[in-house]
């Protein structure tokens, strides 16, 4: 029976070899690149029309991965962009589900060692990890996601060579719960989170703000289900970020207790959303972090994509890894960079399929004025 | 039909288990294959019936030469097999066991159960045999999983069949039943090889005898000579067939036995209001079938059995409902009937064997430090005295032959300081020699003056060893006599038939 | 010929059978490195008019991987500091301490015939026994740190006793178990990191306030290496369970139950108590991986702090053939590969799942030498006796 | 002294805690939504008075329990199956109530989402039967749930056929089955190893092609078609039942065929008759001429290949994309729930659907707001496997033969 696993073995070579030779009929280039195969270290070598800069911009993940049409997505492509309109060399490490403090903390010493002029830490699980970098490479730039620093007893850090990147997602939430209690037919919302990690709540809670918000200004009822309870400990989960099925079915049950809008802060497990928006006539769905209606991801359904909480995190790094290149880098906790309303980090994607009922657009034009404006204040972590 | 096994040779390893045998079985005739344990019988049958590869020599079937590349190959040949070592599912009905490889089917590959039935219930009849097709056969006793086991092989409708070892569990009714079918099937023409080491069913029931050892043939034998001669050339020196012992110096009864009742886990009683004592210096036989209550009476005794009221005393101490090690502790040496799966870790060598009930106290531990020293001391010990052979100590027990296995467990359990012994067949599979040696030392444990239990199923056994005899049936003890009793008497009682 | 003999002797040998398995695992691992990476694909477009590129893009892309997986887990000569050569050797054996100490944890059980999946739900246990005496304590490090580690130990005995304590009184089957108490330790966890239990102060993310400095498993080597404590202990169990399953009775006892429980029953040994007493012993060893986690490693507790170590272990531990000191080797070579991956995927690109395909397929040719023969047309040992 | 008191005792024991619901379910009301638009006849919403309900509840089960306590102490005999079951629906209606009180329940939702969450889990137990009735353990359910996941996707985004892709599906979950089977049965290796390894494997393979492969190309790769729903006349129009079980996707409806199939198949058929023998005492089939091998490497594959069909539904089933990791420990609940079910298919089935009720009445609980934290919910179907285990199963008896290699001399 050796023959089945060496069968089977060989059968993935072929895979793969065929693979590779299914175009292998193209031309090769004319002219090759005269440096070609020098610099072997190198990774993500794409042919761009510009120069390859001196400079190396690296970034590396939380558990999610760099391909969860979200969160850790969005602030590769930042990294991306750069490579390819800035010329810089880039590297990625893309950390495993099981992923240590360790292993973030070794991961980050790897890409120091690469010669990373920058690295950023995607997720406030890195934190901890970029600090230590930090303190041990003064001459190598830091820039985390989705946390600021702090010392061993939490009071909070400052070091010049690391730029803090938060988002107060809240305001753009906020938005979009304004938008969801004004479309909603049937008076009833629902949001859940993958873990109800602080960076997922606050979503659910500018949301559930939002909501509020129409409710006092219109004299509605419109509930938000799975973020009923006073105690954020108790509003709904699936358990993980990997789970879609999971979230396909907890969005049927909010479906079936009427909701018709429902904001996923789940990662990929969003997808299930999605899929159950195509098995119930009327049902939206709210993209978090990116525009969703954007990625090919989440294209089958987009059609009911009413709007995303999005969070601009490929623009911020683009920006950063620009001013480090620029010799313009400034970090530290007073020049930490939080995303909100005014300086355009956060947003509500703009109208795309689904129309929005009549008026609403001004409003959320008032609404997104007065609150850059400080006239109407959403709470989160960032205000208190 | 005539099959012939011609030049045979067998090898396992460096091991020959069978050198150039040759062996003719024709219709309407019984031939007994006699030897001893480890002769190399049972693989001479299994290479027969296709589940070994023969290294050398070949079958001849009728004329031709034959290979057998499997059992199904044999079955096909018509060559049936009743196996030593019961090759019946216990989960599975009788019915079920009784046509696996050759079931009657419905469309789509359905079991034709019905039909199944009827087979067995046909012949069953035929051979006088009382047996429900859809009971479990987990749950039957031995005898009767045995008469599965010989429908089986009579099912596919075999021309030479093989009986291995066939009347290890069965009472001498029974035996004599067995023999009968031998007869009858003989009559209806198959061939018929019969393999055995005991002596009085050879005389009985063979037409022609090869007996063989260390994996030879060393000769013919007619049935009409005698057992001495037999047994001479099975073992390859003189044997004398009796128990050596001296009369009993009985002392006071100092192991007592109350009212013993016990349930089964499915809730049936297993053992039924029994009550016996036996005294110093006493060999007290539990004859009986297998399967009529003896182990759950040792385990009872070892405390190891749920479900059971009573008394079980042991100079005056009670030992029902103490723990397995508190009974040990309290002096009792117990002799598993099945050494392998109970007496032995067969992956442990045979000195960490020697401490398997008394690894957590000096003189094998301290403390919970284990005195690897003192063990080997020990065992090297027990090696010689018991005349162990074995490489060394450090052998695996699965190494070792069935009597040396055996050795082992008495070198443990007779090296404590006993006030009782129990054992439960503790010849079952053992060679003459090793038979000699157990009984030897049961009778010097007897004289030690410490009361002994012996759960015998053979009545040779029972009878030879034991200064009283008691037999049960269906968890009753049905009489306790004398070893002097008649054969025939004694096994009316092993029937349940009380005088 | 005598020569041939040896050569032939050698290559026959089992001990050269992991080293090939290796190497089958390398080559299966590099195909799937080449079909990853771009400069092949693209050089591959055009094969057929200049195949020179594509062999020696493929030749570049494996052997810069596996290139940089010896640096970042053995030896990095790249290094411009000698204490940045060693360095990726004590990573490896920094991520082996967790990984060992849990292995050795399920080779305990396996050995004595309970199949204890639970490892990652008795790292956790552990881990937040020894976060809250870290935490909550001030002590002298001589009594803080000791006193940590054992409530680890503590933690994972507990949990996983249970598992026996069920076995014991129910007959619950320890498989089913101890997969459900994974999932139930992990929510527990993740759900005190957000009370005040864990939660630090003036946090809001799920992560604990370091663990007291007197309670940390202190650097081996000085600040500069990750190296800690841990590895000590973990050295120490690696003695102290070979000590403990050879030469203590109650080891003895384990392994007897764990080969043939009838006979362990007839002989005396108290079964049910065996049961909660090899599941208690096995739960503290993994529990200790978690203690040594959080003191040492992360200093902190965090939602992740098991990994994937529980699941790792019980691979090692099978891998290891249930033996201390194979654990120990079997724990060595997964925490090279966990700690070669990330310097192969910043340097090269190679996306950390190609760990995962070389981790288990060394392990299936190392647990099949005669595929490993066949496969590399080595001589058939000598028949062993039956 | 005779018969086990377990039951009695765990029966008196879970009354006394349901007894201590009543007070917490006065003066409210239970809202029950049974219908759902495509019903025969239309149901209005029950609307039971909780209390009331629950007294009914209470009384059921007090009169099971007298019933187990008398059998058991006086008549000394077991508790009938049925009674426990009765109890059982008693504790959880109560227990439902309670937690519904003054809340609606779409129970129609409830049930359907639990089915949908049990369909991949069954599918593994199935694969688990039949490698386990034959002798092989099977800890790679999760890699042929997830290999199947995977397959189906990519095959059926290339082709754009649900069937090409389920058909992919149950030849990579066979391909994984085929591993673990040439590695227990020819190479002899210990099959749990051989089983957490491929699991590893799976996830790696799985994970760095959906990386490299996928997420660069999802329109083209990862975007199978989902399967249509299909109802099947009249049956779907029951109240409940109906748009349960009878407005399934194909996948759903082969479920059943595979768990009434795999159930026929090895408790009445010659194969499956002979496939026991080999899990039981491989030699006494050798002996009475059956292939050991040939039947082992059938069965496991046969096995796989379910289940790799069961890892389609979470692609082409449920959520119409691959994702890392996406079956997400499944196989391993799955393992669970054949053991939990004897090794039985039906039975096994029927603890899949325990556990996914579980898994599902909790996200219902958090919807509706519960007083718990989300974890504490979420525990909710590991602790009640347990508890089913400790307290109800207790030992359960494998096939004998499970787990060892069989070697001809």
């Amino acid at each position: 029976m050796s023959t089945i696993s060496r069968k089977a073995i060989k059968g993935i070579a072929l895979a793969a070899a065929s693979a590779l030779v299914l175009a292998g009929c193209a031309a090769a280039p004319e002219e090759e690149e005269s440096a070609e195969g020098t610099d072997s270290g190198t990774s993500e070598e794409t042919e761009t029309e510009t120069e390859t800069v001196d400079y190396k911009a690296c970034m590396v993940s939380d558990e999610g991965g760099f391909d969860d049409a979200s969160f850790n997505e969005e602030a590769f492509n930042g990294l991306q962009r750069a490579e390819s309109e800035l010329g810089i060399e880039t590297a990625a490490v893309e950390s495993n589900t099981g992923a240590t403090l360790t292993e973030y903390s070794s991961a980050i010493d790897s890409l120091v060692g690469e010669g990373c002029d920058m690295v950023f830490g995607v997720g406030f699980a890195l934190a901890t990890a970029v600090r230590d970098a930090a303190l041990a490479n003064p001459d190598t730039d830091f820039a985390l996601i989705d946390s600021g620093l702090s010392n061993d007893d939490f009071s909070p850090l400052s070091l010049e060579n690391v730029k803090p990147i938060q988002y107060d997602t809240a305001e753009a939430a906020f938005l979009a719960g304004y938008l969801a209690a004004a479309t909603t037919e049937t008076g009833t919302l629902a949001t859940y989170g993958g873990i109800l990690f602080p960076t997922v709540t606050i979503f659910m809670d500018g949301f559930k703000q939002g909501v509020d918000y129409y409710n006092a200004e219109n004299g509605t009822d419109v509930s938000v289900l799975g973020a009923t309870d006073e105690d954020q400990a108790n509003w709904s989960a699936t358990g993980d970020f990997s789970d879609i099925a999971k979230g396909k079915n907890l969005s049927e049950q909010f479906i079936d207790q009427n909701a018709d809008i429902i904001l996923p802060v789940a990662g990929p497990v969003g997808q299930g959303t999605g899929q159950a928006s195509l098995d119930s006539e009327g049902v939206l769905l709210i993209g978090v972090d990116s525009d969703w209606y954007n990625l090919e991801a989440h294209a089958e359904y987009k059609q009911n994509i009413l709007t995303s909480i999005e969070k601009k995190m490929s623009d911020a790094v683009f920006n950063v890894i620009q001013s480090g290149l620029d010799g313009t880098f400034v970090g530290g906790d007073e020049n930490q960079y939080v995303g909100n309303l005014a300086n355009g980090g956060v947003r509500i994607s703009p109208e795309h399929e689904v129309a929005y009922p009549d008026g609403i657009q001004t409003a959320l034009e008032a609404l997104t004025d007065q609150i850059i404006s400080g006239e109407l204040v959403v709470n989160s972590l960032y205000k208190n | 039909m005539r099959l012939e096994l011609k030049g045979i040779t067998k090898k396992f390893g460096d091991f020959t288990a069978n050198d150039q045998i040759d062996l003719v079985a024709e219709s309407g005739e019984i031939h007994c294959l006699l030897g001893e344990n480890g002769a190399g019988k049972s693989t001479l049958m299994n290479v027969l019936y296709g589940l070994y590869q023969a290294d050398g020599g070949e079958i001849v079937l009728d004329g031709k030469p034959t290979v057998f590349a499997g059992p199904g190959e044999a079955m096909k040949a018509g060559i049936g097999m009743v196996h030593q070592h019961f090759m019946l599912i216990p989960v599975f009905t009788v019915a079920e066991n009784v046509i696996l490889g050759h079931e009657p089917t419905k469309a789509l590959g359905f079991l034709d159960v019905d039909k199944a039935r009827e087979l067995v219930r046909e012949i069953s009849e035929r051979f006088g045999f009382d047996i429900d097709p859809d009971a479990v056969v987990g749950d039957l006793p031995v005898g009767v999983q045995q008469r599965v086991e010989i429908i089986k092989a009579l099912i596919s409708d075999a021309q030479v069949l093989i009986f291995d070892e066939p009347t290890a569990v069965l009472t001498p009714q029974e035996t004599d039943e067995l023999m009968q079918i031998m007869r009858q099937l003989k009559d209806e023409g198959k061939a018929i090889v019969f393999i055995t080491h005991k002596l009085r069913e050879v005389k009985e029931v063979a037409d022609k005898i090869t007996v063989i050892r260390l994996g030879k043939v060393v000769g013919q034998a007619k049935p009409s000579d005698s057992s001495e001669q037999l047994a001479s050339m099975m073992v390859g020196r003189e044997v004398d067939l009796s128990v050596d012992k001296q009369p009993a110096q009985l002392g006071e009864a100092s192991f007592q036995v109350k009212n013993l009742t016990a349930f089964s886990a499915q809730g049936s009683k297993v053992l039924d209001d029994v009550s016996f004592e036996v005294q110093r210096g006493e060999i007290f036989v539990i004859a009986g079938v297998q399967g009529n209550g003896q182990t759950e009476l040792a385990e009872s005794i070892l405390g190891i059995q749920d479900k059971v009221s009573g008394s079980i005393k042991l100079e005056g101490k009670e030992l029902l409902g103490r723990s397995v090690k508190n009974v040990l502790d309290s002096g009792v040496g117990f002799v598993p009937e099945d050494r392998t799966e109970d007496g032995l870790v067969a992956d442990f060598t045979i000195a960490e064997n020697l401490m398997l009930d008394r690894s957590d106290r000096p003189p094998f531990a301290k403390g919970i430090q284990l005195q690897l020293k003192k063990l080997h001391e020990f065992a090297e010990e027990k090696l010689k005295s018991y005349d162990i052979r074995a490489q060394s100590i450090f052998s695996k027990a699965r190494q070792l032959s069935g009597g040396n296995q055996q050795k082992v467990v008495l070198a443990r359990e007779l090296s404590r300081d006993l006030k009782l012994l129990v054992a439960s067949q503790p010849t079952r599979g053992l060679d003459v020699g090793s038979i000699e040696f157990v009984h030897e030392q049961i009778v010097a444990a007897r004289d030690s003056g410490i009361p002994v239990v012996i759960i015998a199923t053979e009545l040779d056994e029972a009878t030879q060893l034991g200064d009283r005899v008691a037999v049960m049936y269906k968890g009753k003890i049905v009489g306790i006599v004398s070893p002097e009793t008649p054969r025939e008497e004694l096994g009316k009682l092993m029937a349940g038939i009380s005088a | 010929m005598k020569q041939q003999n040896l050569v032939r002797e050698i290559f026959s040998g089992n001990a050269v059978i992991p080293i090939f398995a290796v190497l089958a695992s390398f080559l299966f691992g590099g195909i799937l490195i080449a079909f990853a990476n771009e400069e092949v694909q693209q050089a591959s477009g055009y094969f057929f008019s200049r195949p020179g590129d594509t062999i020696s893009a493929v030749l570049n892309s494996v052997f810069g991987a596996y290139d940089a997986l010896f640096r970042g887990s053995i030896f990095n000569y790249q290094a411009s500091s000698a204490e940045g050569m060693i360095k990726p050797l004590t990573e490896t054996l920094a991520y082996a301490t967790p990984i060992t100490l849990a292995g050795l944890g399920l080779a305990v059980s396996f050995r004595s015939g309970l199949f204890n999946i639970g490892a990652q739900g008795q790292i956790i246990f552990g881990a937040m026994f020894a976060a809250y005496v870290g935490l909550s304590f001030e002590l002298p490090f001589l009594i803080h740190m000791p006193m940590a580690v054992l409530a680890g130990l503590l933690g994972g005995a507990l949990w996983g006793g249970l598992v026996g304590l069920l076995k014991a009184t129910t007959g619950a089957n320890e498989v089913v178990v101890t997969i459900m108490f994974n999932y139930v330790a992990l929510l527990l966890l993740t759900y005190l990191l957000k009370t005040p239990v864990f939660q630090a102060p003036n946090q809001v993310n799920p992560i604990s306030s370091p663990v007291a400095e007197s309670s940390r498993l202190p650097g081996i080597l000085g600040d500069g290496f990750r190296l800690h404590f841990g590895l000590i202990i973990m050295l120490a169990m690696v003695v102290a369970v070979w000590w403990l399953m050879h030469r203590s009775s109650i080891g003895y006892q384990f392994r007897a139950l764990g080969y043939n429980p009838s006979a362990a029953r007839t002989a005396g040994i108290n079964i049910p108590l065996t049961y909660i007493l090899v599941m208690a012993v096995s739960g503290g060893l993994a529990g200790m991986a978690g203690a040594s986690q959080v003191l040492g490693a992360d200093r902190q507790l965090t939602v992740g702090i098991s990994a994937t170590f529980g699941f790792d272990a019980i691979t090692v531990a099978l891998l290891g053939r249930n033996n201390p000191f194979g654990v120990l080797a079997a724990g060595i070579l997964f925490g090279g590969l966990r700690s070669g991956a990330v310097l192969m995927q910043a340097n090269q690109g190679v996306p950390v799942d190609i760990v995962l395909v070389v981790q288990s397929t060394i392990v299936l040719f190392i647990a099949a030498p005669p595929l490993v023969r066949s496969l590399f047309r080595l001589p058939k040992p000598k028949a062993v006796q039956a | 002294m005779k018969q086990s008191k377990k039951t009695p005792i765990a029966l008196m024991l879970l009354l006394a805690v349901a007894s201590l619901i009543i007070p917490n379910v006065q003066g409210q009301q239970l809202e029950v939504r049974v219908a759902t638009g495509t019903d025969l006849f239309p149901i209005p919403n029950i609307i039971l008075p909780s209390q009331g309900f629950v007294a009914v509840m209470l009384i059921l089960m007090l009169a099971m329990t007298a019933l187990s306590v008398y059998l058991t102490f006086v008549r000394n005999r077991k508790t009938p199956l049925i009674a426990v079951i009765a109890f059982g629906f008693g504790l959880v209606m109560t227990v439902l109530t309670w937690l519904f009180s003054g809340a609606t329940m779409g129970i129609t939702t409830l049930l359907a989402g639990s089915l949908a969450l049990a369909v991949p889990l069954i599918f593994g137990s199935l694969s688990g039967a039949l490698s386990e009735r034959v002798g092989i353990i099977n800890i790679a359910i999760e890699g042929q749930l997830l290999a199947g996941a995977f397959t189906s996707a990519l095959v059926a985004s290339v082709t754009d056929s649900v069937l090409i892709g389920i058909f992919a599906a149950m030849i990579a979950g066979s391909l994984v089955a085929a591993i673990l089977a040439v590695f227990s049965i020819k190479y002899l290796v210990d099959q749990i190893i051989t089983g957490v390894v491929i699991n590893v494997l799976i996830i790696g393979l799985t994970s760095f092609l959906f990386s490299t492969l996928l997420a660069d190309n999802i329109s083209i790769l990862n975007q199978p078609p989902r399967f249509e729903r299909i109802s099947i006349p009249l049956l779907s129009q029951i109240p409940i039942a109906g748009p349960v079980l009878f407005n399934q996707t194909l996948i759903v409806y082969l479920m059943y065929l595979a768990v009434a199939g795999v159930f026929l198949a090895l408790f009445k058929t010659r194969w499956g008759l002979r496939l026991r023998s080999v899990g039981e005492y491989p030699k006494a089939s050798d002996t009475v001429g059956i292939n050991v091998f040939r039947t082992r490497y059938m069965s496991v594959m046969i096995g796989g290949a379910l289940a790799g069909l069961g890892g389609s539904f979470f692609t082409l089933g449920q959520v119409g994309a691959f994702g890392k990791e996406m079956t997400n420990g499944a196989g391993y609940i799955a393992l669970a729930a054949l053991i939990f079910g004897r090794w039985n298919p039906i039975y096994a089935a029927m603890a899949a659907l325990l556990f996914g009720f579980a898994l599902n009445l909790q996200y219902a609980l958090q919807i509706v707001g519960s007083p718990l934290p989300s974890e504490f919910l979420l525990m909710l179907p590991y602790v009640l496997t347990v508890v089913a285990v400790a307290g109800l199963v207790g030992k359960v008896r494998g096939p004998a033969a499970a787990g060892k290699p069989y070697v001809k001399s």
